[in-house]
Order: C-alpha cells, then structure tokens, then sequence
C-alpha cells in the first residue's frame, strides 16, 4: 500500500454542476489507478478540524500524464473544505481503494448498461472508456435531480448512447432512471450502476441472477478494512456474515449483499 | 533503540506505542503500510465468545476534532479469531494485547481462559466499558464492585496479564481504577470513549444508526490527560494511555500524565503511518527534554524528582 | 418574530439563544457590540457570597477544537452584585438568569433567597457543578441525593424559578436529572464543562495554575447532545441545552435533541457576535426545516409526532 | 466597539528574525489604532481547529495607509499558523484592545527609557514613534536571547540611542538589559517597559514610585473583560482585588498589580 499513500498536487479544480466540482490531481500514486469503481480515501483537512477522510470515486484516469480525476458533489463541511482547493496545493490521498465494477464480466460486442443516480455517475465513466476500449457497447443512463445537476453528459455521448433523466423534467426526460430503461426499452448483456440505495434496490430486483454489478456507499472510517465501519450483510448468510464495503466492495455482484 | 524500551506486565516492548484497540483490526491492514515489528506492541479487535455482526449502519459519524462510532464489537468471535487472526502474529516478534469483550460476565471468564493459552497472546485488556453495547459492557464499566468483581474472575482464569480498560463516563475514575487495582488487575487502559452523539439537521434523526456512540479523537484528549493525571498518582500499577494521540508531542503529554506506553487509536484512519511516524521522533523528543529514556518521562509532571526506572 | 418566541419558567424569550454564564460576563462588555435586547436571555457569571478573586493564573488554555478554563468562580460578591451589575439591565428588556454558587448549601441559599427578590433576575441557575472550585461545587453535582436536597433548600427560599446546571462529569445524568426534577427544579441546563487538563511539554507542568479546568467548545457537543436527548425523554422540565454552540445549525441540532432553548459559551470568544448572527440565521432553518416555530423543533429528534406547543 | 472588529487584508508577511515575523494588515478598523502598547485579538484560524485568539501588540501603524504592523514569534500552533497568511488574504482581527502606554507622561525634553526583551520589543516602536514626534528623548534597551533572534535594530536606532544586550554575547553586550542599564548609567525621567515577567520584576524593584509603566502578559480567552481569564491581583489591595490585563491593561504604572 506504500505505493497508494501519499500527496497529489491539484491540477485544476472546475465547477461543472450546481455544487459539483471536478478535480484532477497529478502524482505518482496514479499508476495504480486502473481499475474503474476503485476510490479514493481523501484527506481535506491538514488539521484536526475535520478529522476525517471522505471516499470519492475515481472518475478518469490519464495514466501517461498520472493524472486522476474525481467529481464531488460540495455538501458537507469536508466536500465544501476540498472544493476550496486550488491548483498546486498538494492533497494527501489514499487509494486506490477496494474492488472495482468487473471490467472482465462484459466481452468484446456485449451491450453493457451503465446506470448511474447523480453524485454516482463519476465512476461509470472511467468504466465507460475501458469498456468502450475492449470493444464492449456502452449505453448510459443518467439520472439527476434537475438540469443544474448535470456533469458529463456530452463526456459519456461521445462514448455511446445517453439517456438523461431529471427527476423535475427541467433537461431529459422527467423521472427516474428506471423509467428511461422501459421507454427506451433498454436491453443488455451486464449491467453496471451507481447511485443512491433506493436505486440500487429497484435494480438489484429486475437485474438478480444476471450479470449485474452494483457500487454501494457507506460511512466509513479507516477505508482499508480496519475499523468495521462500513460492513454490509451478506443476503442469505449467516447472521454474522458481512462484507465490507471499503475492501470487499464497493462494487458487489447484484444480490450478494443486503442493502 | 533501549531509550524507548518499556517493560510492562506481559508487554516487552520496544518503544511506547500502540494501536489501540479497535482501530487496527487484527494487524493484517497496517501490515500492508508499514512492518508490524516496528510497533511496542499491537492491541487486537475485541473478541468475544460468539462471532458478531454488531450495529446496523452508519456505525462512525464525525465531529469537530473527533468522530463518533458504534461498530458494536463485530468480531469473528473465539474460535475465528484462534484460528484466522491469531496465527498471522506468528511471523512477527511484536507483543499482542488481546481485548476482550462480553454481555455477561460468563462471556469474559470463557474468552479469557482460551485466549490467553494462546501463544500470540501476551496480556488480556478487558474492554469493560464498550459505550455502543446495549447491555452488559456498560454496567460494568461504571460500578467499581462489578468491575472489580469481573476483574478478580478473569485474573482467575488467565494466563497472561491482565489490563482492565476503564471507561471515561463516570463520576469518579479514581473509584473505579483502586476497585479493579485491588482486584488484581496488572494494568489499566485508559480511556475508552465518551459517549456521544449527532443529529442530522436535514433527516432529524441521530446520524448512527445506533443513536449513541463513542467519541474519540483529539476532541477528548484533555479528559483522557486529566483522568490518567488523577489516577497514575492513585495506583501502583502501569497505565496504558490512550484519546486523541496524534503525534510524538502528545505522547510526551500523556508519558507526563502518568502513562506508561500510549495507544493510537482513530488518528490510524488519518494517516495509516501515525504510529511509526511518532516512534521515529521519540528520541528527537527525548534529546530536547534532556531525558536519557522513555521511562523518565512517566509521571513527570507530578513527581518530585526524576525516577530512573519504573517502580511499578 | 414570534416564530422564535420560547416561554420558559421564569424566562420569556423572545428567541432561544442566550450567553452562557461565565462567558459573558455581566453584560456590557458585550454591549459594546451589541444591543442585548436582541437576545432571548442573558445568563450572568456566578454570584457567591462574598467577593472571590478565583484561581492563580494561567486560568485558560487551548485544546483542539475547545478550551480548558479555571477561573475558579471570581466575581464581585453578592453585594457587588446587587449594586453595581444587576441596575445595568434596568434599560434593557431581556430576562436574566442568575447564575449561582459557592462552598457550601448555606451559600447558595443566602443567595438565592436575596438575588430572587431582585427585580433584574428573572429566573436562578444553581451552578452544581463548577469543576474548577476545590471544595463544595464538585460533590452537589455528581451525587444525586445532595443535588436534590441543595434544589429544595433553594427552592424554598427562591421567588423565581430554579434552573438546576448539571455537571458531565457523572455516571449517570438521568440519575442527576429525575434527582433535581423530582426537588422541584423548575428547569435544567445542561452541561457544564468536561473536567480536563494539558500539560506544557516544555515545563513538564499543567499548563493551568489550577491542574484542572473545565473543557468547553465543539469539542463536547457531542456529549453534551447525546445528554440532553437522554434526559429531555426522562423529565418534564425544560432544558437549557448548551456545550460546543458555534451556529444556527448546532443549535438547531440542541432543539432536535431535546433541549427548549440553547445558551452560546466559548463561541462569545472567537466571534463576539455569534449570538446575534444565529439569532439572524434561525428563521431560515425554520424555512428550510419546514418548521413554523422553533417549539415546533424541539425533542424532534426522538418525539413520534409534532408538538405545536411546548407542553411542560 | 464595532469598529474594532472586522476583516483585516494581509499587505505583507516578512521574516525579520529566526522563529519571527512582521506582519503588516490593512483595513478601515486601523483608524482607531492611536495608542501604543495596546494589542489586537487576532483569530488564526476561521476554522474550529485552534479556537482562541492571539493577543499580538500593536508594533507599528500607518494611520493614512490604514495599515497596522505586528511582529511575532512562530512559536506555538497558532502562531505558526498566522505564518502561513500571504498577501492578500483577509484575517479576523479585535482590537484595538485594552490601555496602552501614556504617551502624555513623557514631556518634550524629557528622556524616556524604553526597556524591551524579547517578543515585547515591538509594542516599544510605536511608542518610541509618537515618543520622538513630541519631542522626548528616547533610549532604547532591547534584550534578545541571541543575536538570530534580533529585530528593528535599526529602526529604533533612527529615533534615538540604541543598547542590544543578548544572553549569549553573540551581538551588543552580553547579558541582560539590566547589565546595559547599570553599565551606561542610563538615567531617565520616565520608563517604559515591555517583556518577560522575570525582567519586569527586576525593574519594578527598581523604579518603584517612579514614572514608570509596565507591560504584562496573560493567557487570554475573551479579550474584553468578560471572562476573567486574564487577572491579576492588586499590590497591597484587599484580596479580592484585581485588574483584568485586557481591558485595565496590559500597561500598568509600576507597582499597581502583582506580578
Ligand atoms: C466508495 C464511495 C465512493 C464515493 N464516490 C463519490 C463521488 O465520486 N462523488 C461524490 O460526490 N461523492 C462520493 N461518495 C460520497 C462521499 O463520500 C460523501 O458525499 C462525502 O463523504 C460527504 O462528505 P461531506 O464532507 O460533504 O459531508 P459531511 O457531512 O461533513 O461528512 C461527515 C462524515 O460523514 C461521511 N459521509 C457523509 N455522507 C456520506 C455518504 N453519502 N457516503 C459516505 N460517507 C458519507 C463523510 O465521509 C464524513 O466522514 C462516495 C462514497 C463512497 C463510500
Ligand atoms: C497583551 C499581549 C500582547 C502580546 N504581544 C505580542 C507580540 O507583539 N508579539 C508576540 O510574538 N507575542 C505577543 N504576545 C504573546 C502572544 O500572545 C503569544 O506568544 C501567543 O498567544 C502564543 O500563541 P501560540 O499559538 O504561539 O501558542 P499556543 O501554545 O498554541 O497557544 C495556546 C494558547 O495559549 C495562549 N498563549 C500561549 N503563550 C502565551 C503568552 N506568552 N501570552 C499570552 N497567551 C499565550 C495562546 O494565546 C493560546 O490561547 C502578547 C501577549 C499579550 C497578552
Ligand atoms: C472505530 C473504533 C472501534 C473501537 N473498538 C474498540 C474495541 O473493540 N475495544 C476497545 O476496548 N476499544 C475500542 N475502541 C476505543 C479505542 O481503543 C480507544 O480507547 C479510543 O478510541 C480513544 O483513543 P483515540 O482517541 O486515539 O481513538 C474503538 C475506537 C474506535 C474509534
Ligand atoms: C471561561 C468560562 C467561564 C465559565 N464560568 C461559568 C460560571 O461561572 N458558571 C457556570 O455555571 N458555568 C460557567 N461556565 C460554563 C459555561 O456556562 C458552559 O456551560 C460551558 O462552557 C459549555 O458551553 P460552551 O461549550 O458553549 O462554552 C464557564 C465557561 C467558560 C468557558
Ligand atoms: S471503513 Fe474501516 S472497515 Fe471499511
Ligand atoms: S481575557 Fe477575558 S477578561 Fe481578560
């Protein structure tokens, strides 16, 4: 893990949504940055104001350049802390972190459906490009709260299909991502998503015993599989059995864990 | 390195510091950042006889220089912990000190008899004073008789030492160290957490699942200093401090106070290399205080004169 | 503004943010920012008997995200008191609370018997608990069965009601609560400051001239929520919730706990116009909160359903 | 007090000695900055991190730039912080607080002895300043512990006689600044003095009922009288006697309060 700790140097940090911010950071840490859905254990505070490190997905990666980008959503006092972040200051980073969406479980000609609920949306796009790259067939659906909230979407068209939802049907069509696959139809061979729980769960119900992968959120502490903060149930385990979602996770096949 | 050499009841270690419990898991982590034999000695995860889920999730929430939690004390339980975690130590030559948890007292006796036959063990913590329990643990941890009582039980039953880890939320911390020091214990650890918690203005629901949790972090670092500060000059036997350790300065503080080693417990999440980091500046540390050893420092900022070695 | 109208024993304030005692001294030095007709109550620093000069200095000292204090209860005196602090609120409309203190009960009941009849002082707080004071304060606060009989002695002398400030530093808070409720406490607050201390590593002493002082600041909000939304469930009487108050989100955090109305401490220090900048703020939570009232608010946290007024 | 309170804007950050530094902010609340020897209630930190202020004297003010000048040791956390603040960014600043040194005590003519040690020089400036526009003679004794840690030499030097003493006789004489009193027989009609508690007390001794005024230091919380954390009791007062160094002081006549 030595060579997944230590300081990246902002490169740029730009709005691209109504509170949200990409940034791109710059360091040797980089190189082991190549799985899509792995994420980032972040330091924003130097001090003990904020004492602890918020996990973000890692959004893009350019290896040559060793750079990493992540989109934030600035909520909180510590998204707010590192939204004020500006190029050239260094930000202690861990990561990366835990298991990533299977990139393997698509091949070359498969359609794969990305689905991804607002501040979920990062990761698909790192996985997008590798997919794309392997020949697999993406088609993403996005869906946001409103027009103001949407990041990426001309990023993701130029990779695919896009379907855009707002839940407001200010930009896209009105409603929730799971209304865009009926209308549209949607068929595929694997399914990758991200995005809040109530999400996940209509997923994990239409997609269980397919191939489907889903990325979970959970407060944690250590990120690195420590401390026990961010365990799930297994469904149909023992009582006691878990996984955790820093190490385990966060993407798990649809229908291994309990959300 | 023998400046920072401290000797306490079952625990040879190389230098004063620790995980603390909880906060490391069983090692295997932190192994990947640094060598474990770089450590005094590693306070395992709390073991209690059954494996255990714990708490529903959110388990941690943060707070202005600290964070709260409720893991709950998942663990795999007696018999997973002999047969997974424990044989990994055996590759190390680091001192294990092994907590234990229970809801009864039953729970204790059983835990401790097994455990400490173990190789890898070298001293027992009773973790008497678990805030995020709903029963057992806590009653435990605030009344000086039961405490004692559970003390004088387990001593009964260990092979190894044993160090009693004295839980913050109480009236008279002092009470409750002399009980359990009188019922046998070879040390105490102290403190655990204090119990606390957060409402989420926007859901207006406690943020921890488990509505309470423990506070730890540099936030409750002067009630960890004022109790060992109380109790160092009340009992004979070591103390282990620990609450809102960051770096090497703060291991001073807490030596001064009347610790005789420390425990770093959330300041891992913040940077996995917390405790190697402090070990290196120690003897810088030493050399600017004119102290020879680490055990000169104990107790200093009560006794009258220097003591060269650690009566207890 | 009647959205943010608390009527409480003694205490008509037109908003639930008050100072809290001890950090505001009698009033005008913050009157120099201020008109203190803004606040919803004024909680004065502690009277005793006679004049007391406190504790030797060092008195404060710094600690993360908080402050140790041992000013050791210095103020003018009864009499000073009366003459020289109380006439300054002739000119303003803004209840008093009065905060109280001394060795031992026949103080506080000479006290309370006097400053009650005082037309400035609306209602009393029986500081039980102040920790930096050697003899007396510390014992009212952690011992359930003392803390009862001082609240009647007081309240049988007192023409105003009787506000009980409960000590942390205890095992059991409900305990300390129901005690004084069930003596015929008209309210509480809660807490007072966490018993703590730092030591300067380059002296090697405690940095307070008193050893011990009194933790306050963000650092024990958690403590001091999780304690109001313990015992805002067990009691029928208001709480005055305060520890940690820095913004109109923590105080809305003290509402949701359970506590009727807040009091800003250490904030006072950092920016001299907290008080009136939440004051400011609050409406917009309700606002944002969906809530037309800050009664509305209160116990939120853990109430089933709405309450439209507050019933106790 | 409303116009002691405000956002002040860094205009420059200058390292004048190990471990010390000059800071000089601009902003409207300067105006009220006409007294030597009174001290600013500096927050160090906008976040919760490190809580209280930092009482830094006045060393210098610029009343038509509206800039204020303080010099101060990188010693603690706090100040360490302080600096870190470059140019341009804005600090949170109260004051001017508490009395200052009676400049009307001096009259045209008359030699005043400025007595500094350490970290207490820079209150000494200002006054030595208004000192010499009304005419008073002034000499300056400014002990350092060595000669890294020496500051504004030169700028006292162009208003009047300068000693420099340093403990380790590494620049001026060696010893203390009581050594330069005796050895060149300074006489004066009136003292001023600021620094370390143990210099203090050695010239109280000497300048008993003298015109002779003091400087003091307390850990502080307020700044403004409220808290009580800055007292100190009254010579041969009743024993409940006291002066708040913040708001009665931090200057006071020699022999009014203990030290
Ligand atoms: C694996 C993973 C990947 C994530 N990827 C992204 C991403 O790419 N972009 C993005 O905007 N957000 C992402 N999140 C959510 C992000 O971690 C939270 O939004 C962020 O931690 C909130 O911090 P704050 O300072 O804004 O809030 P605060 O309320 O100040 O946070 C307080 C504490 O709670 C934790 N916390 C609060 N909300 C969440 C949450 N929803 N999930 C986890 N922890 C939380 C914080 O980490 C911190 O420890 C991800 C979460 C996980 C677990
Ligand atoms: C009226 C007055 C004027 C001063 N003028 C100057 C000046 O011009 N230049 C200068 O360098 N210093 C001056 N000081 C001293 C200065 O306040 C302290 O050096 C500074 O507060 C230390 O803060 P820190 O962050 O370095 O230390 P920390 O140890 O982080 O401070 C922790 C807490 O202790 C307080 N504290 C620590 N040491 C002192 C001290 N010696 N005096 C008062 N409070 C202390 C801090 O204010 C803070 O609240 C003055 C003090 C007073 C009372
Ligand atoms: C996430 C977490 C889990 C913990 N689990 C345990 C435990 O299982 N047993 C125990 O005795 N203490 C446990 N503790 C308490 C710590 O060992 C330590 O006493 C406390 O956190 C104070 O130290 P700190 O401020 O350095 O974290 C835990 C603390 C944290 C933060
Ligand atoms: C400097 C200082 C002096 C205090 N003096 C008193 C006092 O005289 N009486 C009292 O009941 N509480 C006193 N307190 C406690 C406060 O009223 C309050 O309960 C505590 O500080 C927690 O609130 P805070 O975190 O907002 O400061 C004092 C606190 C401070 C910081
Ligand atoms: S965050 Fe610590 S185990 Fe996952
Ligand atoms: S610092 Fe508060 S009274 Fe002086």
């Amino acid at each position: 893990m030595r060579d997944r700790y230590g300081k990246l140097t902002v490169v740029s940090q730009t709005q691209v949504a109504k509170d949200s911010y990409e940034l791109v950071l710059e360091g040797s840490t980089v190189g082991q940055m190549k799985e899509p859905g792995q994420f980032l254990h972040v330091r924003v505070d130097e001090t003990e104001d904020l004492l602890l490190r918020r996990p973000i997905s890692i959004a893009n990666v350019d290896l040559a350049k060793q750079q990493v980008t992540m989109i934030y959503r600035a909520g909180g006092a510590g998204t707010k802390r590192l939204a004020t972040y500006e190029t050239g200051k260094s930000l202690n980073v861990m990561g990366p972190l835990g298991q990533g969406f299977p990139v393997d479980e698509a091949n070359a000609g498969d359609v794969a459906l990305l689905v991804g609920g607002g501040i979920g949306v990062p990761p698909l796009y790192y996985l997008a490009k590798q997919l794309v790259a392997k020949g697999v067939t993406v088609k993403s659906v996005l869906g946001f709260a409103s027009k103001q909230d949407i990041f990426y979407e001309e990023a993701f068209r130029e990779l695919g299909d896009v379907y855009v939802t707002t839940v407001d049907g200010s930009h896209g069509m009105k409603g929730f991502v799971t209304n865009a696959i009926d209308d549209k139809q949607l068929v595929s061979d694997v399914l990758y998503s991200c995005g809040p729980t109530p999400m996940l769960k209509v997923l994990t119900e239409r997609y269980r015993g397919k191939r489907a992968f889903i990325s979970l959120e959970e407060r944690m502490g250590c990120g690195i599989g420590a401390c026990f903060a961010c365990v799930c149930a297994v469904e149909k385990g023992e009582a006691y059995e878990y996984r955790k979602i820093c190490t385990d996770g966060p993407v798990f096949p649809v229908g291994e864990v309990v959300l | 390195m023998d400046r920072l050499r401290v000797d306490l009841p079952g625990l040879k270690m190389k230098n004063p510091v620790m995980p603390a419990s909880g906060c490391f898991g069983f090692g295997k982590e932190y192994a990947q950042f640094f060598n474990l034999n770089e450590l005094g000695a590693i306070a395992i995860k709390a073991t209690t006889p059954e494996p255990r889920f714990g708490n529903p999730t959110p388990r941690v929430a943060e707070t202005k220089a600290g964070m709260l939690n409720a893991i709950g004390l998942q663990n795999p339980g007696l018999a997973g912990v002999i047969e997974k975690e424990l044989p990994r130590f055996n590759d190390y030559d680091v001192p294990i000190l092994a907590n234990i948890a229970g809801s009864t007292m039953t729970d204790y006796i059983e835990v401790a008899a097994r455990l400490s036959t173990e190789k890898n063990v070298h001293a027992l913590e009773l973790n008497i004073s678990c805030p995020n329990v709903k029963q057992g643990g806590i009653a435990f941890g605030t009344v000086p008789e039961t405490a004692a009582e559970l003390t004088r039980e387990v001593k009964a039953v260990s092979q190894v030492p044993v160090y009693v880890k004295l839980s913050p939320n109480v009236s008279d911390i002092v009470a409750m160290a002399k009980a359990v020091e009188h019922a046998g214990a070879d040390g105490l650890s102290m403190i655990n957490t204090l119990l606390g918690m957060r409402i989420d203005v926007k859901t207006r629901q406690p943020i921890l699942a488990n509505t309470y949790g423990g506070l730890s972090g540099p936030a409750i670092k002067p009630v960890a200093l004022r109790m060992i500060h109380q109790v160092s000059q009340q009992v004979d036997i070591p103390i282990i401090g620990m609450g809102g350790i960051q770096s090497a300065q703060d291991v001073i503080e807490f030596l001064l106070a009347g610790a005789s080693c420390v425990a770093v417990g959330t300041a891992n999440f913040v940077d996995p290399y917390t405790c190697p980091t402090i070990i290196d500046e120690l003897p810088q540390w030493l050399d600017e205080l004119e102290m020879n050893t680490v055990t000169e420092i104990i107790g200093g900022s009560w006794k009258r004169c220097k003591t060269h070695s650690l009566s207890h």
